[in-house]
Parts: C-alpha cells; structure tokens; sequence
C-alpha cells in the first residue's frame, strides 16, 4: 500500500469540516416536523377555541336540530359514524391485507395480469372520491339494491379506501427481508404458515399504518356519502346496517353552511369529537405499531 | 474429546456401495443467464456425512440449496440435470417442496434468526410441522444439543437478535434438529464459533449421523477429515470469455481426498498451494 | 430423537409428494387472490359508470373543442367544452402540493426514522396522522376563513378571496401525514446493518440517511408520494371551497380556480339532469381525469421497477 | 308500536289531534332542494314532539337529485326550489309515481354587497342584467362600467352554483334565460362561501336566499331592487305580498301520492300542513299569506283525494 | 507461502514498551440492565495486530465495537469506563462519533453489503469522506488487496448481494480499507472464508499492520497465533445469579499466550480442555 506513507497523527478527534451542514440538515429536518405541527396546531386551536363553548354533553346526548343551535346535538351522527366506520374497516382490512399479501408472496410479478391487479390499485388511489359516489349509487345502492343505508356507505367507503390498505401493506410486506421467509420455508413450513407467522407478524407495523390512513381518511369523507343518502337530518340512531343514517363529517357540512353563527360553533364542536373518536378507533392500531416496531 | 482425526468411511460402506439417498447428474445452476454450477455428478450416502469444499464462490451454497430446492425461491435461479432423492426426481412435477423442505433441513451460511424470542425460533418449526409432545422439552433439546441451551436458558423469551453472532448460529442449528429432518444440509454451520462450540457441533453431527443424513458445506479442511465420511471438492473454472463457473472436481471418500488425491487442483488446494 | 424414516422401513421412504392434502393452503390463496380481484371489479364498476356517459358526450360535443377550447362552462347558457383551465388548474394545484407535503413529509419522516429517539416517534407520528382524519370540508374552511387571510397578510402580491395557492397548500398539508408516515415505515425497515455499515465508514446522520436509508427505502417511499400525489390530486372540498371553483385558464396562483374534481363534485351533487350534455360533462371529466392519473401511475410504476434497491 | 291506525280522514282537523290517541312508527322519506330542506326540517323537529316514533329524515341531494329519487321510488316527498321539469315528470310517470305540487313557502332572492360599498343602495335590474349576462364575461370588471356615477372599484361576483334552482331562477329572471349567466364568478353551493367572498372584497356582489341575509346582516348590506316601479328592499312583507320582483319566488314540496296512503305519511302531511305558517316562520322563511295559504291547503286535500 | 508460524512481538516492542493506540481502563458495556462486559483494562499498540479471543457469546463483538463507538447506535447500549485513543477520551464529550469511525474502520461480523452495486459499495466510503483521486483506481486497489478482484471485475455494475458469503465478506474488507482508515477493527474477517481467501486476507493484515493498527476478533485460535503480536483471550462467568459476564482473563503478547499462559483457563481453551 504505497499510497500512505504515515498514518495521520493522533489529532482532536472533535468534529471538524461538515458540522455546519450536519446541523442545517438537521435542522431542516426538524423545521419540517414543526410546520407540520403548527398548522396541525393551528388548526385544531381554531376548532377548538371555536367550539368550546358547546363542547357539552348535549353533543351526544342531543338529536340534531335546524331550529335552534342550542338544543342540537349530534347524537344520530356519533352512532351512525360509529357504525359506518366500524363496518368498513371490518371490510376493507381484512380484504386489503389479503390482497397485499396477494400481489407480494403469491402473485408472479412477470405475469401481465398481475402487473394490471398493481398498477389498477395505484390508479384506483387517486380517483376522486365523488366518482366512489356515483359508483355506489349506481351500482351498489341501485343495482345491488341495498338502497341508501349503511351498508351501501360502509362499501362505498371501503372501496375508496381500499387502495390505501393493499399500498401501504404490500410495501411492509416486501420489507420483511427474504432470509426470514426462506429461514420458514427451510423448515418445512407452507407458504401460508410463513405468512401468517412470520410476515405478517413482521410486517404489522406498516399494515397498521395503512389502516390508520386509510380509516382516517374513511371518517372525515363527506363527498361521497352526499351522493349516497347521507341525509343530513335525521333524528334517530341507526339500529342495523340496513338502517338509515348521517354521519358526523355530513352533518359537519351541515352545520357549517347554515346561516346562524351558532351552528358554526356547533359545527367545531362536532369536529372535536370526529378527531376523539378518530383517534381511539387508530389506538389499537397505534399501539400494535409501536409493540411490534423493530429493526433487523 | 471427540476424535479429530480422519474419519475414514463408515464400515463397511465402500465408496460405491453407499446407500445412496441423494443422485446428483449432470446438474447445471443458473442465476439468469449466469451458469454459476456446471454439470456436477455426485452421490450422498445414507446416514454419512458429505463435506463440500472449494475456493469462495465455486457453488458450494449453490448446489447444497438445490437438495431441499431453496433456490425456487430465487427469481431467476434455474437448476437443469436431475437429483433424485430415495430413487425419486425432486424436481418431478408431482413433487411438493413443502414436503421436500419438511424432511430435508437447512443452516444457512448467514445466521437468519426470526425476529422472535429464543423459545419461539425454536418452537416454530414443530409448531408449523404439527408436532406432538412437550415443547419445552423440544426446545430445550434441540437447544442441549446445539450447546447453546446453558447460554440461553436464563432468557428464552429474549428476541433473538439480541444474541451473539455465534449464538445466533447454534439458534439455527438447533432450530433445524429441532424438526428432526431426514437429511441435514448446513451451509458453514461453524463458520461463527469458537473452537469448543465447533467441537461440540461436530459431536452433535457425528452423534445425528448415525440416523441422520448430513451434508456440510465448509471451508475449514480440518474439520472436513475430522467429520466427514466423504468430501466433494469443488472449484470455479474461468472459461474463454473469462466467466467463472463452479465445477466439481474430485468427490470421494474423505481419508482418499486427503490422502490421496486423483486430481492435481485438489491436492493443491488440501495442501495450501492452491491459488 | 426418533428419525422420521425410522417409521417405514429403511431406503423406502414416503414419497416427496404431498403428505397429507393441503386444501387449506389452495383455499387461503383463493381467498387472497378475490381479496386483490375486488380492486379489479371496482375499476370495472368505475369504467362502466364513466364509459357510456363518457362515449355520448363524445358524440354531442367534439373532441378537439374538449381538448383544445380554453373556455369551460358547461353548465351555462351558451355552454363552452374546453376541459384546458380544469387540467391545467388540478397540475398546478396538485403541483403546489407536492411542493409542500414532498419536502415536508420526507423531512419529518427522516426525522422521526433517523434522528427522533423512539419515545418521540412513538408520540409524533399518531399526532401527524390526526391531520389525515381532518375532515376535508373542515380542511376547506380553515383554508378560507384562517389561510387565505393570513397570507394575504403576509404575502406582497395581490391574492384574491378564493385562490389556487391558498387551496393547494393546504391539499399539501393534508397529505403530509401519507408521505410522512408511510415513508417512516419503510425506511424503519430498512435492516439496521446497512446503517452500522455507513457508520463504520465515518459517514454521517445526514449521509447515511440520504445515500444508504433513502435509496433502500426507495420502493416504499415512491409508492406513499405517489399515493399522496393521487390523494391530492383527487381531492375535492377543500379545492371547491377555497379555491373558488372558477373555471379560469391562468397560471396566476392568486386567481380562483376549479380542478377537475372540484367540478365533477360541484356538478354531481347538484341538480343535473341524468342524460343531458350537462350530466355527460361529469363523466367525460371523471374519465379524463382517470386517464390522467392512469399515465402518472404507470409511469411511476416504470420508475419503481427501475431503481428499487433489494436488500439482503 | 301500533300500525292499526288509519290516516285521518276528517279535513280541517290536525293529524296532530287525530293522532294524538295513537303512537305511530315508519318512516317518511325526504330529499331534494337545499334550500327547502330546513323547512322540511324544521316541520319534521315539530313532528317529533307529537309522533316520536315517526322517523324522518330529510336529505339534501338538490331539487334535481330530489326529483330523480323520488321518480325512482325512493323517497317519499321531494323538496323543490323550482318546478318539475318535463323530462323529470316523465321520469315519474314511467315509474307510476303520481304526486302534486304544493306551495309551502315564499323565499326572496336577496343580492348583497360588501359593507364598505356606500355607492349601491338600490340596483335596477338593468344594472343587474349589465353585471351578469354573458356578455358580461371578461368586459364589465369595475363598478363604473355599470353605472359611471359609481366609483372605478373592481367588480368581483359571488353567486350560488350553476346547479342550483336558486340560479336557474335568477338567470331566468334577470338575463331573461335559464342558465345564461357570466362564467367568469366564484360560484358555490354553499351560502357561507358566497358571505365570505362578499365581505373579503370591497367591489364585492352576490345573491342568495333572504334567510341567509337576515342571518349575516351584520356582516353585508342587501341592495334594493327596482324594477321599474322604484326601489323595493328585501322583506318578510315585500315578498310576500309580491312587491320585491322580480326575485321573490315560491318553495314547493311534492308529495308522493302513493306513499302519502301510509299512515305515517299522511300523518306527516297532515302535520306539515296544518302549522305550516307557524313552521316557517320559526324555520325563518316568508311564511305564505291567506291567499297562498288557502290553495296550499285545496291542493293538499285534492292529493289525499287522488291518494285515496 | 505466508508465514502461519507464531508472528510473535514486531521488535523493538515489549509488552509495556508499546506504543498506545487504545487505552482501555474499566470497561463494562451495559445491554440495558444486563451487563455484557465487565471491568476490561486493555492496551492495543500502535501499527500491530491485536486478537480478541474466546467462546462465543463473551463479549468480543461487544468491546470491538466500543472502539468506533459503534454500540452507541443500539438502543439501551451503554458504555462505563475510560476508553483513551491517542491519549483522548473516546467517549468524551466534545468527541464527535463520526469523525471516530472516519478514522477507525470496521469490517461486520455477519457481512453487509448495501443493496447496489459492487462498484458503489466500495466506492462510498470515498466519496462520503470526500476522497480525491481516481474513484476507479481506489476500487480496483481496495479489491485487489481484499483478493476479490479476479473475481468481481467483470461485474462491477452487479448488485453486491448477489455474491456468494465469502465473496460478500471479503467485499466489506475491501469497503473498510477503502477509506484508508487509522485503524482497522476486524470482526472474524475470515468466518466465511475458504483456506486461500483466508491467507491472502491475513496477509492483506500483515502488510496493512506496516502503517495501520489492527484488531480482529477470531475464533480461530491459528489465526490469533499466525498474524497478531498481542491477544487478549476473554471469558464468560456465570455469577450468583445466574447471569454470565464477559472479562478479559488474560492479555499478552501472542507468543506467551500460546506458548506460556498466566492463567489456567487460557490455557484450557487454547489446547482445547476447555468447556
Ligand atoms: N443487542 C444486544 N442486546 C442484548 N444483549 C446482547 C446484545 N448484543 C449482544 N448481547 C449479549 O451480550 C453478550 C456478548 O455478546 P457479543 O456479541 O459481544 O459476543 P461475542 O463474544 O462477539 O460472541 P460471538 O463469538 O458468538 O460473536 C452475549 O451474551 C449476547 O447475548
Ligand atoms: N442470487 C444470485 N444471483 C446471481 N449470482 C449469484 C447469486 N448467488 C450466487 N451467485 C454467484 O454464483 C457463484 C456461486 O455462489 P455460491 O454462493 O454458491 O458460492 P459458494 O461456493 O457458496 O461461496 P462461499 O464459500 O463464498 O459462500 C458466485 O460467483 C456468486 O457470485
Ligand atoms: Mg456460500
Ligand atoms: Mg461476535
Ligand atoms: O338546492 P337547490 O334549492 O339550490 O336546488
């Protein structure tokens, strides 16, 4: 090795050269997640400042009203958001993650069929949720005949969320790294018992991911709930998923176009108690994605 | 203290009365287009132990990943010639790899854990395998004999990651006896420990090789007399456009390739003069 | 240790065929493949709704007055079809976008993978995400009775009332989360050797992230962009109440615009005829639309099958 | 809950007595216009007190998504801010869905400016026609284009969506046809949207319901109207006895024949009808004068008639 | 023909003459609560080879990585005691980690290659540290002295990971040397390494210990006594409770360790009696 002559003598071994650039970096990192936060911030100051005076009990234990902001409560749409929500996610997830788990362990990728299956769930991603809409009216509440209840409005959600569970899980999946997989298979193991023990274990994290996004995404979508009879007055809880129902964004939107100041505050108000229910429907999620995050 | 010496065949097997249970021809393993292994011919005997040799990137993982058909799994990877197992072509059509991989084991060459606790890497090949009997005495077993149980007992829920790098190796081990296969291939099973762990591996493959079929891939000639009954040296030829490919040079029974070897490579190779 | 052909007599082992049938497994992959057909199915519902609306509006109103016409208004006494200030109003809101939630969702997601201690990420990440249950008519109203002000405000150019910037910044914000969050994951998977061996190299944070994490994550980190993008590019009220719905053909951030799904929900919810030219338009726009995002994906597709890095 | 309650069959009387003895259940369908579906609301809030029991929901899918679930069977009665069309009434007959059109309310389109606008107290609806018409677009962009007494502002418009009846009516009414309108304005189906625009710009024009003004009246300032018998302001008695024109205009609800034979239905009506001043006023809509009020009332007992 | 006899002390050199790289007084290396490594005092000289040897599981990997401060990046890994390089404080709290590893490299016990190409794993190094020169020649020059050359020139632009482990081990010598490091620490470097690649690694070692300072880890007692001129043999106690320690039980010049050990257990282990 005739390029070094001596080894460079014993000098400071304090950082030297890039320091200024490491902390810009840094910085920046750092200023992204901040103005995340602050408009976040913003945000939920503004409906929470706005809301707090009818941040009550006769939020939930109301039924709405158009005649007088005071005595309205948001009771039909807590239930019915509860019922559509929890409809969908026990659709769309367990229908998701199969279909990740498709496309990732069984699918051949070479297969023209399976590419369209991939690049279709892209593409289903990004159209607008009315057109969800007009597909669930057309077809699921008329030609299926499932009317405007529930049901129709858990599918339609589901579907429209569906893209975000299969994209979000194929990418945990694949990054289950392959020694895991042959390490089962080595065993003697079936594919399905590798999957289901140890890819899937691996992979929660980024599956609850998915699932958090994409329930979040479901709760607060209005559009095309509009089309599917979401009808914004309604007085009654809904008793199965045949029933009829209103949701808490619709009746958020509601709220918010009426004319009387009132209803605005009531509109914040119902905004608050989205976000409460929102977040506890992802705890589980949340708390399955930090029990089971690790590195290898 | 376990003999060291060169095992020499098993009597009275001689080198072409084996009870052959593997019958490589003409196998040929490619990556894409790469011809990584080139026509090898070999037989594994029952219940004796095949060291395969060779320089670094002869093909060595290569074929030994074709016995239980590991490289299915590779995109791209392709294995031409035949390799029969008990009379029977495992890359027949009816054949299940499931079933292949459930009866013939593997110890890769790198450690791969699962990212689970001690006790569940242990656990889950009998588990999936629908295995009867006490788990507790499985793992502890399969630990015992892997000699790891003593290091781990206190922390058999710990994840596995967390061990050593020696460690982590007897986990495979004992993770694959712990199914209790018909064949073993290990792929530089000692390559991570230390001198006792490695004496104490080879006591367990001599120990399993009385009921056990065992193939090793390793590239410590010392522990290829201490244990095997036979041993296949290969090496990579570089042809005219100057591609390597992996060839199998001489296979044998042990005490003969150390003592007295057919082909020059070979000797070069035992003797250190090689390359 | 009983060997397992200790049980049939030895040299005449049971066949490598499968040992006891594994239906199971068969069903379990059928299942799953109907799981990945239901995204099939529902593309064919969407295709079917928006072709035959789609196929008579090309028969009412030419194609080149679609394409070409900078005029849209088709629901005005005379009608105008030129799709151009639509398109061009959901590129450059869209664009806004991705300006905003790229840099900041990739940042935030570095931070928290690279840099936060776990604790940290553990509280972060879930508060990020409540900004994607918001719900979008909410997003709207923020937008135009707090955004828009306060950047008038600060802002030296003139910005009207409703305008695209103000829209498409908080289509940015909203989609942070998806870019931010998926991202994390994928880079959190990354196996901590490739780390250690930067590290040991004398690289830094920054370097390591950005030359080993990033490109190793790179599939993961494609697929949640594109993901946001299509999100944003697909969103509806919040461009429909800030960004004014005016169809206007201009690249000045400060005017109203409509974006081609801000029109589809602005006509599809109200009062058009089933059958007329009128209700046609949404489809015709809906399809465009899909066509559009169809092109992106298969694109980024291409891309991802090009520069993913396989590790292990 | 008993179902073995007939409708009432007695005129003049409430459901509200009538029913008073029996507690009803069912449903009663309604969707249609926005700008009708408080009132529908409201009188559905009242219901509640008499018929708990009685679930109604109102939807708010716009006059046209109204009419077309209500020609498919789907719901019960259709709120409208204008009347059928032909094509929807087609629609209806093919499904054999029979129904009549009833007057419940009175709604004056009321155009607003910015409060900082000291120059337009009253517009004619020339003025009006000269800032919306199609020709309009692109060429009148101040106020002194309008009228060179008014100041050299930027003219910027505000309005309600081209889908709504609101705009149909103001189209028809001021251009002189359904639809043709300037393109070149914020529109929005949402009122509050239009509110903000107006108060965020100084040259700022727009219109909407009267309800919407009232309640934003600290915010905006409502121009008179002259049609050529001098300037009329927007009100509760202008409306309704027909001086605010031309842009006062009529709110309907049609019933459905068929459904009106369910006694939850008819019991609805029935309600509806009978208080209906009362429900709009609290409603904070123009209630119907007598004369109005007494054909409201003709038409409904010729539907139960065709009801049977 | 490398030399494989006992390389014994680089005269002048003593065993208290040296000429101190590292400084190691009162080492213990916490994994969380549990105590990995106890209470080591260790000096590694200056332009000379030190082994670390012993049973798997004792805490070799551990202390090497204390010396780039490498276990800082793992979670709950902490580090009491001096570690003094060049007379500073390794841990000291204006030390800035990066500029530690740039100057002290690090070769993996389990190899890990980046997912790209051979080219740019070797080539990282250089660019992140700002090295000028010929990029190509610097590659050609790593691999060549990691004797992988031969084999990788024609596949330069091919994904690191599809070589063989051996291949893959000796690319991350290359990768470390590449950046010309003050010191180079080696986690059994030659594990998955056949007789041949071993020498030329040891005498890649060799040459590189003429300007370099160097400490391997090994489980290969030979190579301990064939290329280091100090070793330091460390064990695992188990105490009171069960738990097992790593200690450093005897450290020498590599002559005496192998030829006259202090301690019984050293002795035990390198002839083999112990365990
Ligand atoms: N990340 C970790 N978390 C917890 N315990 C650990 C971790 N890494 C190592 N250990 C434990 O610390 C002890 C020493 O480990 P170390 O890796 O230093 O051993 P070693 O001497 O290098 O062994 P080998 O020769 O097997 O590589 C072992 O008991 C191991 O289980
Ligand atoms: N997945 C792969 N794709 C392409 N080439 C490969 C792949 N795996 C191995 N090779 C190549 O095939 C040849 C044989 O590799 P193999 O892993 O069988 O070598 P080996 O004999 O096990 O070597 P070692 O002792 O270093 O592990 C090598 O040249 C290697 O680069
Ligand atoms: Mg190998
Ligand atoms: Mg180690
Ligand atoms: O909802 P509309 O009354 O405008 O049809």
């Amino acid at each position: 090795m005739a390029v070094l002559s001596t080894p460079r003598s014993a000098v400071q071994l304090a950082s030297k050269g890039q320091p200024l650039r490491e902390h810009l970096f840094r910085i920046a990192l750092i200023a992204s997640l901040a103005i995340a936060f602050v408009f976040l911030l913003a945000l939920l100051s503004y409906v929470l400042i706005e809301g707090w005076p009818r941040l009550d009990s006769r939020l939930w234990e109301n039924m709405p009203s158009v005649r007088n902001p005071d005595i309205a409560g948001a009771q039909s749409a807590i239930t019915g958001t509860l019922w559509v929500i929890s409809i969908t996610a026990l659709l769309t997830l367990p229908t998701g993650i199969a279909a990740a788990i498709y496309l990732e362990e069984y699918a051949d990728r070479d297969r023209w069929w399976n590419r369209v299956i991939e690049l279709n769930i892209q593409n289903l991603a990004a159209i607008p949720s009315i057109v969800y809409g007009i597909l669930g009216l057309g077809i699921i509440a008329r030609t299926f005949g499932l009317g405007f209840s529930v049901i129709t409005a858990s599918i339609t959600l589901g579907l429209l969320v569906l893209p975000i569970v299969i994209i979000a899980s194929r990418e945990a999946i694949r990054a289950v790294p392959p020694s895991i997989r042959e390490g089962s298979l080595a065993l003697g193991a079936t594919q399905w018992q590798t999957i289901s023990r140890q890819v899937l274990p691996a992979s929660i994290p980024g599956i609850a991911t998915g699932s958090i996004l994409a329930l979040s995404r479901a709760i607060g979508e209005a559009a095309p709930l509009l089309m599917l009879g979401a009808v914004s007055f309604i007085r009654f809880n809904p008793d199965g998923v045949f029933a009829s129902y209103t949701v808490l964004p619709i009746q958020i939107f509601n709220w918010i176009s009426q004319s009387r100041e009132g209803f605005h505050i009531l509109a914040s108000a119902a905004i608050v108690i989205l976000l409460v229910i929102l977040l506890l429907m992802n705890s589980a999620a949340i708390w399955l994605r930090n029990r089971y995050q690790k590195r290898w | 203290m376990p003999n060291v010496t060169v095992r020499g065949p098993v009597a009275p097997h001689t080198a072409e009365a084996l009870d052959p249970v593997f019958t490589v021809a003409g196998l040929s393993v490619f990556y894409g287009e790469y011809e990584a292994v080139r026509e090898v011919d070999l037989t594994i005997g029952n219940r004796e132990i095949t060291a395969m040799i060779g320089p670094s990137g002869c093909g060595k993982s290569t074929v030994l990943r074709c016995f239980n058909r590991m490289n299915d799994l590779i995109p791209g990877a392709r294995a031409a010639g035949k390799i029969m197992y008990h009379g029977e072509d495992l890359y027949g059509a009816h054949v299940d790899p499931i079933e292949v991989r459930r009866r013939i084991g593997m110890v890769f060459q790198k450690p791969n854990p699962f990212p689970k606790s001690i006790y569940d890497n242990i656990a889950y090949g009998p588990r999936v395998n629908g295995m009867k009997g006490k788990m507790d005495d499985l793992v502890e077993e399969a630990l015992t004999q892997a000699a790891l149980w003593d290091e781990v007992k206190d922390k058999l829920k710990q994840n596995a990651l967390s061990l050593s790098g020696g460690q982590q190796q007897r986990l495979c081990i004992a993770r694959a006896i712990a199914v209790k296969p018909e064949v073993i291939l290990m792929d530089e099973p000692c390559s991570a420990l230390d001198p006792i762990a490695t004496t104490k591996i080879e006591d367990l493959m001599q120990e399993l090789s009385r009921d056990y079929t065992i193939v090793i891939v390793t590239h410590n000639m010392q522990q290829a007399a201490r244990v095997s009954n036979r041993t296949a040296f290969f090496t990579a030829d570089v042809d005219e456009r100057g591609e390597r490919h992996g060839r199998l040079v001489e296979f044998d029974e042990t005490s003969r390739i150390f003592t007295n070897p057919t082909d020059k490579r070979t000797e070069d190779y035992i003797t250190g003069r090689f390359g | 240790m009983a060997p397992r052909q200790s049980a049939t007599a030895p040299g005449t082992p049971m066949s490598l065929a499968r040992s006891r049938p594994r239906h199971g497994e068969q069903v379990i992959k059928a299942i799953l493949l109907v799981a990945a057909l239901v995204s099939v199915a529902t593309t064919i519902g969407i295709v079917v709704s928006l072709l035959e609306p789609t196929i008579r509006f090309f028969g009412q109103i030419s194609a080149v007055e679609f394409f070409t016409s900078t005029q849209w208004g088709p629901l005005f006494e005379p009608p105008h079809y030129g799709v151009l200030p639509l398109v061009s109003a959901t590129l450059i809101t869209t664009g806004i976008a991705i300006v905003v939630a790229v840099p900041l969702g990739l940042g935030a997601a570095v931070y928290l993978s690279e840099y936060a201690r776990p604790r940290v990420r553990k509280i972060c990440k879930p508060v990020l995400e409540v900004l994607a249950g918001i719900p979008t008519v909410v997003f709207g109203f923020f937008a135009l009775s707090f955004v828009t002000p306060l950047l008038r405000g600060i802002l030296p150019f003139e910005i009207e009332i409703f305008n695209a910037l103000c829209a498409g910044l908080v289509v940015g914000f909203m989609i942070i989360p998806i870019v931010a969050s998926l991202s994390e994951d994928a880079m959190t998977a990354v196996p901590s050797g490739l780390r250690e061996g930067s590290y040991a190299l004398g690289a830094s944070r920054m370097i390591t992230s950005l030359r080993v994490v990033l490109p190793a994550a790179f599939s993961g980190i494609v697929a949640a962009v594109i993901l946001a993008i299509s999100r944003g590019a697909g969103e509806t009220m919040i461009v429909y109440i800030a960004g004014g719905g005016q169809p206007n053909f201009t690249l000045d951030l400060g005017k109203a615009m409509q974006t081609m799904a801000a029109f589809i929900a602005q006509a599809g919810s109200g009062d058009v005829p089933i059958g007329t030219v009128d209700y046609n338009t949404i489809f015709a726009v809906g399809s465009l639309l899909f066509v559009m995002t169809f092109a992106m994906n298969y694109v980024s597709a291409r891309l991802v099958r090009k520069y993913r890095e396989v590790y292990e | 809950g008993g179902t073995n309650t007939t409708p009432p069959a007695g005129e003049g009387t409430t459901a509200a007595t009538q029913a008073a003895g029996a507690e009803l259940t069912g449903q009663v369908k309604i969707d249609g216009s926005s700008t009708v579906a408080p009132l529908t609301s409201a009188a559905a809030e009242f219901f509640a007190e008499e018929q708990p029991k009685i679930n109604v929901t109102v939807g708010t899918s716009g006059t046209g998504g109204g009419f077309e679930k209500f020609c498919n069977g789907e719901t019960d009665v259709a709120d409208a801010s204008r009347p059928i069309k032909d094509e929807e009434k087609a629609a209806c007959d093919a499904k054999g869905i029979k129904h009549s059109q009833l007057s419940v309310a009175t709604d004056a389109l009321t155009v607003v400016v910015n409060k900082e606008n000291t120059w337009a107290t009253c517009l004619t609806t020339d003025q009006l026609r000269k800032m919306w018409e199609p020709a309009a677009e692109g060429k009148v962009t101040t106020w002194k284009q309008v009228d060179a007494k008014f100041p050299d502002e930027p003219l910027k418009l505000f309005g309600p969506g081209t889908d709504s009846g609101t705009f149909d009516y103001f189209t028809d009414e001021i251009n002189g046809e359904e639809g043709a309108s300037r393109k070149d304005y914020s529109p929005s189906e949402d009122d509050n949207i239009t509110v903000q625009g107006v108060t965020g710009s100084k040259g700022g024009l727009g219109y909407f319901g009267f309800t919407y003004f009232e309640e934003n009246a600290d915010k905006l300032k409502a121009v008179e109207i002259d049609s050529g018998e001098g300037c009329v302001a927007p009100s509760v008695e202008t409306a309704q006895n027909g001086t605010y024109a031309p842009l006062s205009r009529a709110l309907f609800v049609y019933p459905s024949a068929t459904a009106a034979k369910r006694p939850e239905v008819a019991a609805f009506l029935d309600f509806f009808v009978a208080n209906i001043n009362k429900i709009a006023t609290d409603a904070q809509f123009v209630p119907l004068n007598a004369e109005q009020e007494a054909k409201l009332k003709t038409d409904f007992a010729a539907l139960k008639t065709q009801a049977g």
